[in-house]
């Protein structure tokens, strides 16, 4: 098990473990806020997978510093950087929007147990 | 009882998830050389941007990031339609603790520093690492130091929302730009100067700083509904 | 080169020490604060793997950001999880 | 000819950005420039689709690079087809929500307008984008402007409805981003036609998960039945007319992802087993829930998840004759589905609980609007002489070329429990007196509102009298699905450069 | 072959302008009726002569319509039950609301029935045969008392019914390609044994439910007391007969082709007889004047079925005859049950009583029908009966003689109780103001009578007609007269010996009808309803003691087991569990966030795990 196979497991399997505490968390705890903790776990746990795809061991950053122009070889895959940022900022979004609904909710119900909110069903 | 459950469908969700990526057939047989070889290769030789990973963001998938802007402005103007209040009775600033002396002296002198990095930032987008988002994120994050640390310290809301529109305006115009100019909406049209040059890159510096801003308003805006939101 | 396969373990720890924290704190501020630490160390990570931009987005967004956001619906709504025991309002 | 198909995403995020600086100087502009927006890219989409039916799919490529680096835009018959119904569904609900309530002031209403341009916009690039992670983007764009317009009103327990549709919403982009991360781990490329041409060298396990994980990511956009909890609350929250245009289209949105994805990603041919089997299941549960409810608006959204169910069903026969009674259904409940919603919402106007035993005997007072719902119900239900009738004849004709026996007794007998359910409604509302304590006070409907319904209408008596009006683009649109190779070939080998 | 096509656009034109233009003035509105029903009337009777229609394609598919021998039986029973029914409408429903809905309705049932005799193939049958029911729905639901619970039954049975018919009809298409009905009937030995069984059993279900057959009875007796009685006239008339123009169409052209047929049709002969002999029995239990007549209308399709379904020549021809007979004078009936509401305010037979010297010719227009139901010399029914009887005897269907034998002689129960009901016994002070019926509501009615009166006496007038509809249905015949072969004709129709004995039975029946109309008049004994003898019963105090109280009270005991297992009670218990099974459905969506989220993941789940079969 050479040290290459060893990062990608650890990257990998704790990605993984972070997606499976996020679910945990949403999928079990009962405060609104708790629910939203647990979906930013998820999307941190996805972010480090995607970065995690793109890592080439011993590989450096996809910038051409004024020294190096021709080390095109040993970069690490610079596409899924862009996506993470484009991720990043999204999962941003939505946890912005989320927390404003949670502020309305907790206006009219004055209660943030998940359990309690269920005016709509059937 | 429900936690079991839960635990369980966890568990085998966890196995299925290991078992693609932590497999060794998975690292076997994925293709390496994708398209990233060709994106290395074009923004040394066409794009002239040392920053791989702007040129990507701005102009590769320039397409994915006029969407990312459009998030941004939807969660901004989402935040403002949902805990929207009528204009008499905003509530005062939530104060989350009295800002001591400390706070208060050092937030003026660190204040432009932020703005300052900030700026920095997203202007050498193409050359360093950052540009527009993150640029535009550190500003917002002075801005929110001082309106914490001042409870009279406030912008108006009208140059927020002017700057954020002016910016998103300038892309899209900078897009049809690129689509009179070079031939498809978002091109490259402007000359791309030298490799490692504050001017290279043609357009990417230009949008990315155009980003830089809006981001900025916009964040600080977000900001400035949440804060003002009395519970 | 074990020198990188130690911070990268450590972050890892880390990481995953900050997520549990996050999920089992019953008091939702210091919750907030773990995933913010969480944020962190993801930066530390992002950093070691080559991925500087990636770094400086999830630093000024995840830590900075997000936290905050986080703090001021708490300060708006509940701090404790289950309201029951204290329902301390500043 | 009048622009390329980035206009159709390009001009109303311009607008979206230009209205906060115009409504601070002209404030009726608000309410106006997404009018012209709209109506805009319905001419826009519709020229295209013209010229592209002689001159074969038309490819844009953004920011100049060619198809598998940059994003390219496919604007073939199907996405063109789907694409113009959408604006022009976008504009019909604009038409509608002019001036719908009058107590929306300015600050309200232009932010209404701003989500309800970009939802459509949004709806129309999932269509014509030919890149997964641009697709997801667009998704997302979607997604907030859905959260923000179901928790628009604060009144009802709406931001309840846009807090579960969040949730659900979120899930789903973490399960497409997974997805997208083994498809670009594997293949090494985001664009959808170098996918689809070196799907097999994708070892087949992963290729299953990668599917696995799609149809969760999509499914919740595309309502299938576990996935679509959410949906009733949020068509029920939203103002009137935004349930029209979800159900007019944000679903086709989804439905669409899920079947190019099935269809030209992952390359399956025949018979698709999971499609048909989530459809149907989808199409018994929601029919069945449809038939207990005492809200109006909340029984359209049920009834309009299972006819999606229906269409998955038809997509999933997979032969040329199933693909386009799919088509021929989506294009039916897209027309049919809004105004349903929006004279159920100009019936309900004076009650938030919107029961339907609240619109007894609105007939009498609202003589027109209820004829068009009961001839929407009628449509819908597939009776004769409208034009529901013909779409379900042709999936009903495809079921029975591939002689599924259980798939058309299933179908039938949720057709019956629609016809029950339906003529319930209106039974009460034609057959019952108007009587003042239970049924609420009637609203006289805007004169905008009254086109938009009447041109429904419209659409309805043509197609149903003259289907042969609308089969010929259902039958391009339908070859244009099935052969993935032409859709290959179109994108990776060259962009046409059109100098309009 | 463009008259079939001046039709239909006649009618639409004439719907479109009775609603619209209608809502001018009432005047207006029923001249345009009229003249719709008068101009398609004629155009039918002078233009129309059964040879090829035309054809032509929508959606790919080709269609053709086309009036054969056989559709123009029915065609003459729709027609001319409309035109009547069409003017005894527009007096009968003179101060109701809403009209120009009634009649557009109206029209469009109508210009749907001719649709369907017209149609040649499948899917134009399947279009006209939904607007049909969607039509004479808005018409059960007109009156809108119990809207829900009548309205849904009947949609919900027309709508199971229709859409196996579509299923059968899909099945064809997709099988031979055409839709055509002769294209469908040259190729039916192609399809394969389990699909030869299918087809005809989702076909017959679903014409089962418009003839209303036992198990699928359930909506009639309700859609027919709930819609306005002149549309009644024509709902029993003639759109019941839509459902027995298929069904003999399938047992005879199809069902014959397969190999053991012969079973469906014998099951379906023993529930016509069911039905008749069960319907019949209701009836006589009816208090409700209108109720009694829909169960007796049901009764009724249970012999045409039982007729039909036996499908030897005879049995055809008494069939269609009585198909015809029952048009005729249960029309009638449900007009004189609409006169009679419309003058007394009440159908009920115990409220009215005694109306034979304020309503004399609806008297006389009723006991014409009641005649002829009964089956009595004279008039149709007993030819109708006769060559029913013959038939089975002849294709010795012993049991089955006896149960038709039964519900015929009950039969005679209720139309006793439907005369005694309303016009004899004794007069109640409180009718005294009851006026007769306008005349334009008698003239129908005696005409209608005066039909079946000329039927009774020469019934060759529509067995031509029928004859060549059975030739056309490839019956052969040794001679080319079907009715040859019945006993009671070889003799009438060349006018032999019977004939003068028949004549005096014709005059002895006019003179008592003249006799008693005019000797009525004066000498009836006025004695008030109390001293009359309530046939060993000892009535309850409430009970106000008009004659038809307890009428049947012995007979009814004694059938009372039979009648306890009510068909209805199962179909609500069904529906009732099923609600609730539905509502299991709905509540899935339990309303909680996390219970959405948990579904998503148990949905990842299940495909992870079944990812090999389901892909």
């Amino acid at each position: 098990m050479d040290t290459a196979e060893l990062i990608r497991l650890g990257v990998y399997g704790t990605s993984i473990l972070l997606i499976l505490i996020g679910l945990y968390a949403v999928l079990t705890k009962k405060s609104l806020i708790k629910i939203i903790i647990g979906l930013s776990i998820i999307d941190g746990g996805i972010h480090l997978l995607l970065i995690g795809i793109g890592y080439v061991k011993g590989g450096t950053a996809p910038i051409f510093s004024p020294g190096s122009e021709d080390a095109v070889a040993r970069m690490v895959d610079p596409v899924p950087q862009a996506l993470v940022l484009t991720a990043i900022v999204i999962g941003f979004g939505v946890t912005a929007v989320a927390l404003s609904l949670i502020i309305r909710l907790y206006r009219h119900h004055n209660t943030l147990n998940i359990d309690e909110i269920k005016n709509l069903k059937w | 009882m429900k936690k079991a459950i839960v635990i369980f469908f966890l568990a085998v969700f966890g196995y299925f998830m290991a078992i693609t990526f932590l497999s060794p057939e998975f690292e076997a047989d994925r293709n390496r050389n994708g398209v990233k070889d060709f994106y290395l290769e074009k923004t040394v030789s066409d794009l002239k941007t040392a920053n791989t990973v702007t040129a990507i963001v701005v102009n590769f998938r320039g397409f994915d990031t006029l969407g990312e802007v459009t998030v941004l402005f939807l969660a901004a103007t989402a935040l403002g339609s949902i805990l929207f209040k009528k204009r008499h009775h905003i509530g005062e600033r939530t104060v989350l603790y009295p800002a001591s002396t400390i706070v208060g002296s050092g937030a003026k002198l660190i204040f432009p520093a932020i703005i300052l990095l900030g700026a920095y930032v997203f202007i050498h987008g193409h050359l360093t690492p950052g540009g527009g988002f993150q640029g535009g994120t550190i500003i917002a994050t002075g801005f929110l130091l001082m309106l914490i640390s001042y409870r009279n310290f406030s912008i108006s809301h009208n140059i927020l929302s002017v700057i954020e529109s002016l910016a998103g305006i300038l892309f899209v115009v900078f897009g049809f730009m690129g689509l009179i100019y070079g031939g498809s909406f978002l091109e490259n049209f402007m000359g791309t100067g030298i490799l490692n040059d504050l001017f290279s890159g043609g357009v990417i510096p230009v949008i990315y700083i155009l980003v830089g801003f809006k981001v900025a308003a916009e964040l600080t805006g977000l900001i400035y509904t949440i804060l003002h939101e009395k519970g | 080169m074990e020198y990188l396969l130690f911070t990268i373990g450590f972050l890892l720890l880390v990481l995953i020490g900050a997520a549990l924290y996050a999920v089992y704190q019953k008091d939702l501020l210091y919750a907030v604060i773990a995933t913010g630490v969480i944020s962190l160390a993801l930066t530390g990570l992002f950093l070691v793997l080559q991925a500087p931009d990636v770094a400086l987005t999830e630093a000024a967004i995840g830590v900075a950001l997000t936290t905050i956001i986080f703090i001021i619906t708490i300060r708006n709504t509940v701090r404790f999880e289950d309201e029951k025991d204290k329902k301390m309002k500043h | 000819m009048v622009g390329t198909p980035v206009f159709l995403i390009a001009i109303p995020l311009l607008a979206a950005f230009l209205i906060p600086l115009i409504g601070m100087i002209w404030k009726e502009s608000v309410r106006i420039i997404p009018g012209l927006v709209l109506a805009y890219m319905t001419v826009l989409s519709a020229s295209l689709y013209l010229f592209i039916l002689e001159n074969g799919t038309y490819v844009e490529t953004i920011a100049g690079w060619q198809a598998p680096w940059g994003i390219d835009l496919v604007f073939s018959p199907l996405t063109g087809l789907l694409a113009t119904i959408m604006t022009f569904m976008g504009f019909i609900v604009w038409l509608y929500s002019y001036r719908f309530k009058s107590n929306v002031e300015f600050e309200a209403a232009k932010k209404y307008f701003i989500f309800l341009m970009l939802l459509v916009a949004g709806s129309v690039g999932i269509v014509i984008t030919g890149d997964i992670f641009n697709q997801f983007v667009f998704i997302e764009i979607v997604g907030i402007s859905a959260y923000a317009l179901t928790a628009f009103y604060t009144g009802r327990n709406s931001a309840e409805a846009a807090f579960k549709y969040l949730i659900m919403g979120s899930l789903s982009a973490s399960a497409l981003l997974i997805a997208i991360i083994i498809v670009y781990a594997q293949l090494g490329t985001l664009n959808m036609a170098e996918i689809a041409a070196n799907i097999d060298q994708m070892n087949v396990h992963y290729r299953i998960i990668a599917m696995i994980f799609f149809i969760i990511g999509i499914g919740v956009e595309a309502e299938i039945f576990p996935l679509n909890g959410w949906a009733p609350d949020a068509y029920t929250e939203a103002p009137g007319p935004v349930g029209g245009a979800f159900s007019g289209i944000v679903v086709k949105a989804g439905i669409y992802a899920m079947v190019r994805m099935m269809f030209t990603l992952f390359d399956i041919s025949g018979p698709m087993k999971i499609l048909i089997v989530i459809g149907l299941v989808t199409l018994i549960v929601a029919e069945t829930s449809a038939l207990r409810q005492e809200k109006l608006k909340r029984m359209l959204a049920y009834s309009s998840i299972g006819q999606m169910g229906l269409v998955l069903v038809a997509f999933g026969m997979g032969t040329k004759a199933g693909v386009f009674a799919a088509l021929f259904l989506m294009l039916n409940h897209a027309i049919i589905k809004p105004l349903l919603f929006l004279s159920g919402s100009f019936l309900t106007f004076n009650t938030t609980e919107k029961y339907i035993s609240q619109i007894t005997g609105m007939a009498k007072k609202m003589p027109v609007v209820s004829v068009l719902f009961a001839l929407g119900a009628l449509a819908i239900s597939g009776l004769p002489p409208f034009s529901g009738f013909w779409s379900k004849l042709s999936v009903l004709t495809a079921a029975a070329d591939e002689n599924l026996m259980l798939i058309i007794a299933l179908v039938l007998i949720i057709s019956v429990i629609e016809i029950v359910y339906y003529f319930r409604v209106i039974n009460r509302l034609f057959f019952f007196e108007y009587d003042e304590s239970v049924s609420v006070k009637p609203h006289k409907p805007g004169f905008n509102g009254m086109i938009a319904l009447f041109i429904l209408a419209g659409l309805i008596l043509l197609i149903g009298f003259y289907p042969a009006s609308v089969t010929g683009y259902l039958d391009l649109a339908a070859d244009d699905l099935l052969n993935t190779h032409q859709y290959i070939d179109k994108v990776l080998q060259l962009g046409q450069s059109i100098i309009q | 072959m463009e008259t079939i096509l001046t039709i239909f656009i006649i009618f639409i034109a004439g719907t479109a302008a009775t609603y619209f233009l209608g809502k001018l003035n009432g005047v207006l509105r029923s001249i345009l009726f009229l003249a719709t029903l008068a101009a398609t009337g004629w155009l039918f009777f002078t233009g129309i002569t059964p040879e090829s229609g035309i054809e032509f394609r929508i959606l790919g598919i080709t269609m053709g319509w086309g009036i054969t021998p056989f559709s123009y039986i029915f065609a003459i029973i729709v027609m001319g039950l409309a035109l009547l029914s069409g003017i005894y409408a527009v007096k009968a429903m003179e101060d109701e609301k809403n009209l120009n809905f009634f009649f557009a309705n109206f029209l469009l049932t109508v210009m749907s029935m001719m649709g369907i005799l017209f149609s040649l193939d499948l899917i134009s049958f399947f279009i006209f045969w939904e607007i049909m029911t969607w039509s004479s729905y808005f018409m059960v639901v007109f009156t809108g008392k119990d809207v829900q619970k009548v309205g849904i039954k009947y949609i919900l049975f027309s709508a199971i019914g229709a859409y196996a018919m579509l299923m059968a009809i899909v099945f064809i298409y997709s099988f031979t390609g055409s839709v055509l009905i002769g294209d469908f009937i040259d190729n039916f030995h192609l399809f394969d044994t389990q699909m030869q069984w299918l087809i005809p059993i989702l076909l017959l279900t679903g014409f089962g439910v418009k003839s209303a057959l036992m198990p699928l009875h359930v909506w009639a007796p309700g859609a027919y007391s709930n819609s306005p009685m002149s549309y009644t006239a024509m709902f029993s008339g003639a759109l019941s007969k839509m459902g027995i123009y298929g069904m003999v169409i399938v047992l005879i052209l199809i069902v014959q082709q397969i190999p053991n047929g012969y079973w469906i049709k014998e099951v379906i002969a023993w529930m016509g007889g069911i039905t008749a002999a069960m319907a019949t029995l209701w009836a006589i239990k009816q208090d409700d004047a209108k109720k009694m007549l829909a169960y007796s209308s049901i009764g009724q399709l249970g012999y045409i079925i039982v007729g039909v379904a036996i499908g030897t020549p005879l049995a055809m021809l008494a069939g269609l005859f009585m198909a015809v007979m029952h048009g005729i004078f249960k029309s009638t009936l449900f007009m004189v049950v609409g006169a009679v509401e419309r003058q007394t305010g009440t159908s009920n037979f115990t409220e009215v009583t005694g109306l034979i010297r304020k309503m004399p010719w609806t008297f006389l227009a009723a006991l014409m029908s009641i005649i002829a139901l009964a089956g009595i010399p004279p008039l149709g029914g007993f030819i109708g009966k006769w060559m029913l009887y013959e038939s089975l005897m002849g294709s010795n269907h012993y049991l089955l003689i006896i149960m038709i034998f039964f519900s015929s002689t009950a039969a005679f129960l209720y139309c006793f109780k439907f005369l005694f009901g309303f016009f004899l016994g004794q007069e109640e002070k409180e009718w005294s103001h009851v006026k007769e019926a306008p005349a334009m509501m008698v003239i129908p009615m005696l005409i209608l009578a005066g039909f079946a009166f000329l039927l009774g006496i020469f019934p060759g007038l529509i067995l031509k007609p029928i004859n060549e509809g059975m030739q056309f249905l490839g019956y052969v015949s040794t001679t080319n007269r079907f009715w040859e072969m019945s006993i009671i004709f070889n003799d009438w129709g060349n006018a032999v010996v019977m004939m003068p004995i028949f004549y005096w039975i014709i005059g002895v029946f006019v003179f008592f009808l003249v006799f008693l109309t005019i000797k009525g008049y004066k000498t009836t004994r006025y004695v008030s309803t109390k001293d009359i003898s309530t046939s060993g019963e000892i009535p309850k105090e409430h009970e106000n003691l008009t004659f038809t109280m307890g009428f049947m009270q012995p007979f009814l005991r004694a059938v009372a087991p039979v009648m306890k297992r009510q068909i209805d009670k199962y179909y609500t218990s069904i529906g009732n569990g099923l609600e609730a099974l539905f509502d299991f459905t709905r509540r899935i969506n339990t309303g909680n966030g996390q219970t959405y989220a948990l579904y998503f993941v148990v949905f990842i789940i299940i495909l992870l795990l079944f990812k090999d079969s389901l892909f």
